[in-house]
């Protein structure tokens, strides 16, 4: 041990020293590994958005078998069961994975509402992987009604209540997510593409092609959405489908949301384009396309990642307000933005709650987002 | 004998305002209001209300519903501003004004007040660069108008003007008076030039005739300095979010006792966004509402009655049909327009609705699933033509359809046309009722079990009704007729081609409003027949030929399905205050004839203490 | 002769993480600070030093936590009138609440970081920063602890306090910031003060200044100095005791100049051999005239930057960065340009490289192994390209010059690829070669820059440069971010790859005894301009102008013996007018270039 | 400074230019204008009589000139019936809905447009600085968690639901006002401490319902801005100093993290007044939104016209605004001068 109480003591690490060991030894053997492996590792550490991330594979995967899923068609209604309540289902029950008990309908024509009795005797048990329902096509081809489950013989399943047609919401919930959670990436698309582009070249080229991006970013955003809304409504087709009307407007809103995007690529261009890498990719001869594709856009790829995330609430709830405007879809299409148009008067807010379900999804997804974004800009943070 | 009113006594007594009986008409209208099944009620109180827009406090000209003619509550026609209506071959009208009747300012009522209106304003260039109204127009001569004295004036056309009166008694009638004494300030005729200029440079106009023009909207009541013959007038300036109506001293009805009408007070319009209205009326913060208010409020309202203290009436609508679709019969496409012209795909479409499940879907089963025809109220009324073409019959639909011709159909099951496109309606509405959207989509459900695809578009009201015009427009989506209680001396201008406004055939209506300037000549005999009634009815001069006009229009209507009714006599939900009192609990709820509370006469309705 | 011990650290040990991933940085250090003594933890980067001095201070980052060991600090004997009552008692800084903590952070022991300028909070005065500790710690407020600042600011050698006082930090030159902090470290009086490389940011000559002025200060209130630093000229010149800290571990500790003149553990002494010194007689290398065969020749080079004020002051500012400097590369030949940050190194590199245009006037040959000369600033296209594949450059950043996202293989194969030279296999092979040409291994070509620390990083930027065979490399401060080992290591490198591939260097540096190990010319530059230029032996045994003087006396050399020449600083490091005759500028106007021995040019009145 | 503001203020002027063509060109797309659509809704509803008056109108007012004359005349470079009068004149014209000038229909929602702005901007600041903090300092726990929950709850209800059920329940359990801005008698009086009262409880709901959005997005962006300055070495050097924790992350990083904010203000405003159009439409606010939207539906154009305007010049001297806040905030930017090739 060594004495340092001692000024004068001279200790000495029995340790050898070997200069050439040393410089092959590596720095950091943690971060050995490929970008991705990295990147995967970082964002496994990030519990909550490793669960997101989950989910939202989950949902997106389930996307195309929505059909077998969901236990009606979305368009499917019994007039029977207008603003039918949650039914109850208990799983093991009477020898049966699953039951729910049927629930009787009338109308009460002195309050106006529609009154229901939940039968507890007589528990009907739930088909899993039964025939039941219209037909529908898997993958636009193969010709079935199989669905995962299906509501007993002769009774209903309303997990999540009926609307005011009598149709299922929780199985609309989920064929709206078709709509809901693809469509609108489209808009996310082209308001990336564009301002990547002009604020990549603003930023990289700078000068009088900064000017012009500029003065067109402060144009587009001075200049009033409403308007344009109310324009668009009369200037689409009339004999467009809901789904075609609603591309549109994802690629119109994509078409006004870029300026935020451009402003960023522009001011981390402008930073980049003084990294010594790329001045030294510069000053090997590679072109202005090379040393934005291979040098700056990869080192940015963690920024747009979490601004595309984050933008994805932005146009799932977009749809909300247009529908507002008499803009967005329209029936028989389904999207979660619909569905809460329906839910805003007072009858569904206080008398029928259930209405409302659908904001659960949609919080859901946007919270599954946001946290996923963090994590993937953390992930792809390549100092972190 | 008459009594004062509480309020009004202090006025009175200051010297204010003259009393009760020199504020009366020499003979005012006395109302008899036991006669009519109602109370004699007491005077004061204020209604509050709310209307969706501060443009909407015209509703208080509606409600109050003076007029010169008037319906009464079995919608016949009687006197009402005026003593009496004398007409001679329908063509010559002397109105006989109550003598000593007073604007609400106090000045008389005179013919002065008519002839001011006929000479000086609808003659004027300048206040009218249209022309007088096409109302005073018979074969597009004016009337010969004479005043023969304060109280009698005369209109007297070449030939019959049965639109005349009933016109008069509009929800929205075309005032063929002004306060002359009030108005004749800003004319050039009368004022002072130097005055003019400066009120013009003042109010930021653009010349005398946009000030007179503006202070003198009798229906917008938005000048409270503009003096009126209704019931309650305006007190608020424009723009405020609340608007104070308060009783005119002047008006010219009494009950039997004595008492000036109206019972109320004052009413409180209170501006609020449509979508508030119902939380609104939900925690009692409206006395008597409708506007606003539609069936799927109804729980809602139902279920704050305690806590609102008021009670949740269901009305009838008034309208013919309260969805309806329009087949353009003049469709810019030719191809489509054989197919909508031929009577065989009005009736499948007809057939392929499933009302009874639109009625129970939407209204609890409350409406009646009916074709678009006259109401039961309706002296018209007529069983056969309100189920014609008005049961579920996919069978027979899908019979008519093939037999058209239209029997080619596309892989997912939609019919073709000859020309091989695809029978693909697109149904355009203006977007202002949910239920219309539900009910289309319901529709939509049946007609694809016959090959018929629809398409659903909300449009801009305005939009809409352009691309009609211009005959773009294939099927809009809309109420039925607005008056579905016809009477024969109701014009019945909604059945046959005379206006551009009915989807039914806007270019033919084009081609009669325009005298033949632009759109086209209905050229289907269907059409033509309607067009030789409506001329008939315009001539005719006794209420047993027009009720024969009437009977035969509505046949041909009912048979040719011009108009695809869904339900009618939707339930409309009207609340009143638990201390309101002659609010009728069921009532018809309709614009023309009705004016809403109008025929209902809500200057009876009162407040028990 | 031992001063009273302050401070006595036992067996700290500091580990990130915990459990599986736990990583341990520190590994039972122990030494012990004396009063009025400065003590010296040395070692090379990522060894511990900074983790070790935020121990103590309970500032460690998240993550890390003191696992084992023991500070004790000895009681305050006496107390400032304006501080509490009692003096602080006796103590363990490693445990301590944290509200105790907090009355010893900043008050008995006070810390200074490298980084002078983002170590200030940018939005508030210095005058500010300095009294928030004044009043945190002091029962002084308001005018009293304002002129405790100013005195304070007067110590540390502001020239004009009360301006410092209400100065913004990047209103002031790095090393009036380091000042600053220094004073805000100091005004509390501390028993100890922790200062973490506080001159490794600054110029040679301005990190003379600096150290003079702790030295001072500690000699006047006796506080013991914790020094960290990886240069051992500093630790010669300051401390009493070293540690010499190696991957968290002591490896040799004792006093400075035991272990500095005779060091006796294998990475001590790569140390102390590893650290440059300028020579007293550098052997003469062949003298060439660089005339004759140039590869590089620029006259007259000149650039002013316009610059715009963003935000509200909108005027525009014309700055001279270089006026009328003529250099020539002759080839085979390394040239070196050295002088203080912002004296014009790397705007001379740029336009040579023609990352930028010189003003007007101009001219620039460059002369290739194909005897065609090319006026650089005409060429375009092709011919560009073809230039840009002769001349090189090395950056003085490693972290900064290679992109984060691109596998070393293909930041070695990127040059390649632009310019078109062999197919995929022959280019893994060249990277292969280029990996074994500067020491590292091939395996590694499919790692990430991440993984590689600073000095392999900066080999491979020099792999890079390599890869065309240029014959042109311009090397902008190559070694300056670099552990003095290390650099060593580089600047070897460099020599065995220069005659390798018969290259020509331009060499940028601060630092003259880096520039004396390598170059054949130096030329010294001052503001824009050179002042003297020369043969390096000449101009390192004779140096002539007041500037270079200052900047060879005030390089720091680990020799207990040679202690800084302050007065040679101070004399030369001013502004270009307060240089004594003949060399002083003339009412801004600067004399010309003088012959004052073979090739060797003095600025100065001749 | 002056410099500096006068080619800012030039360039502002183009780009209004520019933006009023495109306000223009938007508004007009919808075929038809005011007075056609009301002459046919007054022929569709048999209102002969006042088709006079919409006709009269027309005249005055240019309708039935051509586009780019009409676009001209409103600009005021142009001669139109009765000469030059456009937005250059100061005309802002006259609202055919309102049948008022233009001027009288906005200036009474103006005012009421920056109190409902101007606190919900206060309520935006109010409650995100505290929640990002927090967030930021207690990053990854679960109070962050909680933070970005409600916020997103907040960000994910569409506006009108919200405001729709914050009403009911507002007045059901607090007795909070439904719709308005103030008691309605308390119109047209002067301001007093029951006005004032009214018009704040008046403002609870729609405040929170146009602020949550903002302030959720503020509460994330402060959180990483503050997380990137927690790490810097200045917040070392004051913990070194022996700063108390809450001090030393609120005097140092948050003023730092604070300075997008700070700029962002001059864009809040304008970027709230028009998104919060909807909600004031839901909640019956008197603000400039319902006008516009009803103006912009009923293509009353010289009232829409106006309006767009003013929001986008309010919307460029935001960003004027912003600039020169930034500047007089932040030392930085203030004194040094940044360097440009
Ligand atoms: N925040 C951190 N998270 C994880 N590891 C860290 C962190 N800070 C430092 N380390 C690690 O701790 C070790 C010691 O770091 P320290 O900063 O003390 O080195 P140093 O000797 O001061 O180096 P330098 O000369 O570069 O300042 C290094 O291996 C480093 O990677
Ligand atoms: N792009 C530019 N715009 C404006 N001024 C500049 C620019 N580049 C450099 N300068 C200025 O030119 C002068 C010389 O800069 P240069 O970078 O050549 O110095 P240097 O000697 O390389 O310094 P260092 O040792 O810090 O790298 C400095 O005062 C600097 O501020
Ligand atoms: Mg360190
Ligand atoms: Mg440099």
């Amino acid at each position: 041990m060594q004495d340092h109480d001692d000024a004068e003591y001279h200790y000495v690490s029995p340790e050898a020293y070997d200069a050439e060991a040393d410089l092959q030894s590596l720095d950091r053997v943690d971060l050995d590994a490929p970008t991705y492996v990295l990147i995967w590792r970082r964002f496994l550490r990030h519990r909550l958005a490793v669960i997101s991330g989950v989910y939202l594979v989950a949902i997106y995967l389930a996307l195309p078998f929505i059909d077998f899923i969901a236990p009606y068609a979305p368009a499917q209604r019994d007039a029977d069961f207008i603003y039918a309540p949650p039914q109850t289902v208990s799983f093991l029950t009477d020898g049966h994975f699953a039951v729910t008990y049927p629930i009787e309908s009338t109308i009460d024509l002195e309050t106006f509402q529609a009154k229901f009795e939940t039968n507890y005797d007589k528990p009907e048990p739930i088909p899993i992987f039964a025939n039941c329902g219209p037909k529908y096509y898997l993958f636009g081809v193969l010709e079935s009604n199989l669905r995962l489950f299906c509501p007993p013989e002769g009774g209903t399943l309303h997990l999540m209540g009926a609307d005011r047609l009598g149709r299922d919401i929780h199985s609309r919930i989920m064929h709206g997510a078709r709509l809901s959670l693809t469509v609108g990436l489209i808009g996310i698309a082209i308001s990336f593409s564009i301002g990547m582009v002009l604020g990549g070249v603003a930023g990289y080229f700078g000068g009088i092609v900064d000017w012009f991006v500029m003065r067109a970013i402060e144009i587009v955003r001075s200049l009033p959405e409403l308007p344009l809304w109310l324009a668009l409504s009369a200037a689409i087709p009339a004999n467009w489908g809901p789904v075609s009307v609603f591309f549109m407007i994802s690629i119109i809103l994509g078409l006004l949301d870029w300026p935020g995007l451009a402003r960023a690529v522009r001011s981390k261009f402008l930073a980049l384009r003084e990294e010594d890498y790329v001045k030294a990719a510069e000053l090997m001869g590679a072109s202005p396309g090379r040393i934005i594709g291979a040098h700056m856009m990869p080192n940015f790829m963690s920024h747009l990642v979490a601004s595309a995330t984050l933008s994805i609430p932005g146009m799932i709830l977009g749809e909300t307000a247009l529908s507002f405007l008499g803009l967005g879809l329209r029936p028989p299409a389904v999207s979660w933005g619909l569905m809460l148009n329906d839910a805003l008067n007072l009858t569904a807010v206080t008398i029928y709650p259930w209405i409302t379900l659908p904001l659960v999804p949609v919080i859901m997804v946007v919270l599954a987002f946001n946290f996923l974004g963090d994590g993937l800009r953390d992930a792809m943070d390549p100092y972190s | 004998d008459m009594v004062e009113t509480p309020i009004l006594m202090h006025p009175v007594g200051e010297g204010q305002l003259p009393a009760v009986a020199d504020r009366a008409p020499e003979e005012p209208l006395i109302v008899d209001i036991e006669g009519k099944g109602r109370r004699v009620g007491q005077h004061g109180g204020t209604i509050r209300t709310i209307v969706g827009r501060a443009k909407d406090i015209r509703m208080m000209v509606v409600y109050g519903y003076a007029r010169l003619v008037g319906y009464d509550d079995h919608y016949n026609l009687v006197p009402d501003i005026l003593r009496a209506v004398d007409e001679e071959e329908g063509r010559v009208f002397t109105l006989h004004l109550r003598k000593g009747h007073k604007w609400s300012d106090g000045h008389p009522f005179t013919t002065e007040d008519i002839r001011y209106w006929w000479e000086d304003v609808a003659n004027n260039e300048e206040l009218s660069p249209g022309g007088v109204p096409a109302l005073m127009l018979v074969n597009g001569e004016p009337p010969n108008v004479t005043v023969t004295d304060e109280t009698t004036i005369r209109f007297e056309w070449p030939a019959a003007n049965p639109s005349f009166l009933p016109a008069l008694a509009q929800a929205r009638p075309p005032f063929i008076y002004r306060p002359a004494h009030f108005m004749k300030k800003y004319h050039v005729k009368y004022g002072d030039a130097a005055e003019i200029a400066a009120m013009v440079e003042k109010s930021k106009v653009r010349g005398w005739a946009q000030l007179h023009n503006r202070l003198d909207n009798m229906y917008d009541l938005d000048n409270p300095d503009l003096p009126t013959l209704q019931p309650w007038m305006n007190t608020s300036p424009k723009g405020a979010q609340r608007y104070v109506m308060r009783r005119n001293p002047y008006f010219h009805r009494f009950d039997m006792d004595g008492r000036q009408l109206p019972y109320i007070d004052e009413v409180d319009m209170t501006v609020a966004a449509g979508g508030l209205i119902p939380a609104k009326v939900n925690v009692g913060e409206s006395d008597l509402q409708a506007r606003g208010l539609s069936f799927a409020d109804a729980p809602v309202l139902k279920k704050g009655e305690e806590g609102g203290g008021y009670v949740t009436h269901l009305w009838k609508s008034g309208v013919a049909s309260e969805i309806a679709l329009y087949p353009n019969l003049t469709y810019e496409d030719p191809a489509w327009r054989e197919v909508m012209r031929d009577v065989r795909f009005r009736r499948a479409l007809s057939l392929a609705v499933d009302r009874a499940i639109i009625n129970k879907s939407l209204f609890f089963g409350l409406a009646k699933p009916a074709a678009n025809s006259a109401l039961p109220e309706s002296p018209f009324y007529d069983e056969a033509n309100a189920e014609a073409w008005a049961q579920f019959d996919p069978a027979e639909a899908n019979r008519l359809l093939d037999e058209m011709g239209l029997d080619q159909r596309a892989g997912d099951g939609t019919r073709l046309m000859p020309d091989g496109r695809p029978v693909e309606i697109i149904v355009e509405t203006a977007g202002e009722r949910p239920e219309e959207a539900d009910a289309l989509e319901l529709v939509a459900e049946t007609w694809r079990d016959i090959g018929v695809k629809l398409i659903y578009r909300p449009l801009d009201r305005d939009i809409l009704r352009n691309r009609a015009y211009a005959g773009q427009s294939m099927m809009p989506v809309w109420f039925g007729w607005n008056n579905g209680v016809p009477t024969p001396e109701a014009a019945p201008q909604e059945l046959a081609p005379v206006d551009q406004a009915n989807f039914s055939w806007p270019r033919w209506g084009q081609y009669y409003q325009t005298s033949g300037g632009s759109g086209e000549e209905p050229d289907t005999p269907e059409g033509k027949r309607l067009m030789e009634l409506f001329d008939q009815w315009s001539s005719a001069k006794t209420d047993q030929e027009r009720s024969e006009i009437w009977k035969e229009m509505l046949a041909i209507h009912a048979d040719q399905v011009f108009v695809i009714g869904l339900v009618n006599q939707a339930p409309q939900p009207v609340v009143a205050s638990n201390k309101l009192r002659n609010v009728p609990e069921k009532g018809l709820y309709a614009w023309d004839p009705g004016a809403h509370f109008g025929v209902h006469r809500m200057d009876e309705f009162f407040f028990v203490k | 002769m031992s001063a009273p011990a302050v401070l006595s650290v036992k067996d700290l040990s500091v580990s990130f993480g915990a459990g599986r991933s736990e990583t341990r940085v520190v590994h039972d250090v122990s030494f012990t600070l004396r009063q009025g003594q400065t003590l010296a933890l040395v070692g090379e980067s990522g060894s511990g030093k900074t983790i070790t001095g935020k121990a103590l201070l309970g500032i460690l980052p998240k993550g890390a936590r003191v696992t084992m060991g023991m500070a004790h600090l000895v009681a305050e004997n006496s107390v400032d009138v304006s501080g509490p009552n009692e003096p602080g008692p006796e103590c363990d800084l490693l445990h301590m609440t944290r509200k105790e903590l907090r009355d010893v952070r900043g008050r008995r022991v006070s810390m200074i970081f490298q980084e002078p300028m983002s170590s200030l909070s940018p939005l508030h005065t210095l005058g500010a920063q300095v009294m928030e500790a004044v009043r945190l710690h002091t029962t002084h407020r308001g005018a009293e602890a304002q002129a405790r600042c100013l005195h304070m600011f007067e110590e540390v050698g502001f020239p004009d306090p009360r301006r410092a006082f209400n100065a913004y930090p990047f209103e002031l030159s790095g090393g009036l910031r380091q000042r600053g902090m220094i004073a805000m470290a100091m005004v509390c009086r501390p028993q100890i003060m922790i200062a973490d490389e506080p001159t490794t940011a600054l110029d040679v000559t301005t990190q003379a200044m600096v150290l003079d002025l702790i030295n001072r200060l500690q000699a006047e209130t006796g506080m013991a100095v914790l020094m960290i630093t990886h240069d051992l000229g500093v630790v010669a010149n300051m401390a009493s005791s070293v540690v010499v800290l190696r991957k968290g571990e002591v490896v040799e500790s004792g006093p400075a100049r035991a272990v500095i003149g005779e060091p006796r553990h294998g990475y001590t002494k790569a140390l102390v051999a590893a650290a440059p010194i300028i020579p007293e007689m550098v052997p003469v290398k062949g003298l060439h005239d660089p005339e004759i065969t140039p590869i590089m020749r620029a006259r007259n080079l000149s650039k002013t930057y316009i610059t715009r004020g963003s935000g509200l002051s909108q005027k525009t500012m014309e700055i001279q960065a270089l006026s009328d400097v003529d250099v020539t590369i002759a080839r085979g030949e390394t040239v070196a340009l050295v002088g203080e940050s912002g004296s014009g190194k790397s705007t001379v590199a740029n336009l040579l490289l023609r990352a930028e245009r010189p003003d007007d006037g101009a001219e620039i040959e460059f002369c290739g192994r194909d005897g065609l000369k090319q006026d650089i600033a005409r060429l375009e296209g092709n011919a560009l390209k073809a230039f840009r594949r002769r001349v090189q450059v090395v950056f003085q950043d490693p972290f900064a010059s290679l992109s984060p996202r691109m596998p070393v293989q293909d930041i070695l194969t990127e040059p390649l690829r632009i310019h078109d030279v062999g197919n995929a296999a022959e280019q893994r092979d060249r990277a292969v070669e280029l990996m074994r040409r500067v020491g590292l291994s091939p395996d590694h070509l499919r790692r990430y820059p991440h993984a590689f620390s600073g000095g392999q990083r900066q080999r491979i930027c020099i792999a890079r440069a390599l890869a065309l065979k240029p014959e042109l490399i311009l090397c902008d401060e190559p070694t300056s971010a670099l552990d003095v080992s290390v650099q060593a290591q580089v600047l070897d490198l460099l020599r065995e790859v220069k005659e390798d591939y018969g290259l020509s260097y331009l060499f940028i540096s601060h630092d003259l005894a880096v520039v004396a190990e390598l170059s054949d010319r130096v030329a010294v530059m001052r503001r824009g301009r050179i002042v003297e230029e020369g043969p390096v032996e000449s101009l390192f045994s004779n140096p002539m102008h007041p500037y270079t003087k200052a900047l060879i006396a005030a390089s720091p050399e680990p020799d207990m013996d040679r202690p800084l020449d302050l007065n040679a600083v101070a004399q030369g490091a001013g502004e270009p007018h307060t240089w004594p005759e003949p060399f002083g500028y003339v009412s801004g106007q600067a004399p010309g270039m003088v012959e004052v021995d073979h090739r060797h040019f003095v600025r100065r009145a001749a | 400074m002056i410099r500096f503001l006068i080619r800012r203020l030039f360039t502002m002027a183009g780009t209004l230019v520019v933006v009023s063509a495109l306000v223009f060109a938007i508004i007009n797309l919808p075929p038809g204008d005011f007075l056609s659509n009301q002459i046919a809704e007054l022929r569709a509803t048999g209102q002969e009589a006042s088709i006079a008056k919409a006709e009269f109108l027309r005249k005055t007012y240019a309708l039935d000139k051509s586009l780019p004359e009409q676009y001209l005349i409103w600009l005021g470079v142009w001669p139109g019936p009765e000469g030059f009068n456009g937005l250059l004149q100061g005309e802002y014209g006259w609202s055919f809905e309102f049948d008022r000038p233009v001027g009288e229909v906005v200036g009474e929602t103006l005012w009421l447009t920056v109190v409902v702005n101007l606190a919900a901007v206060l309520f935006i600041y109010l409650t995100a600085l505290p929640l990002g903090a927090i967030a930021a300092v207690k990053a990854n726990t679960w109070i962050d968690y909680l933070a970005a929950f409600i916020g997103y709850i907040g960000l994910a209800t569409p506006n009108f639901l919200l405001a729709l059920a914050l009403l009911f329940y507002g007045n059901r359990y607090l007795g909070l006002p439904i719709g308005g801005l103030m008691d309605p008698e308390y119109e047209g009086k002067a301001m007093g401490m029951g006005k004032a009262w009214s018009v704040f409880l008046h403002l609870i709901v729609p405040v929170i319902v146009i602020g949550t959005s903002g302030a959720a997005a503020m509460v994330r962006r402060l959180r990483a801005n503050l997380l990137d300055e927690l790490s810097k070495p200045y917040v070392i050097t004051a913990q070194a100093k022996g700063v108390p924790h809450a001090t030393r992350v609120i005097r140092y990083p948050l003023r730092m993290a604070l300075n997008p904010f700070v700029a962002d203000i001059g864009n809040l405003l304008p970027s709230l007044v028009s998104g919060s159009v909807l909600v004031s439409v839901v909640m019956s606010l008197p603000t400039i939104g319902p006008t516009l939207l009803g103006a912009l539906r009923s293509q009353d154009f010289y009232l829409s016209g106006f309006i767009l305007m003013f929001v986008s010049a309010l919307t460029l001297f935001g960003m004027l605004i912003s600039d020169i806040l930034l500047a007089l905030l932040d030392p930085r930017i203030r004194f040094s001068s940044r360097t440009r090739n």
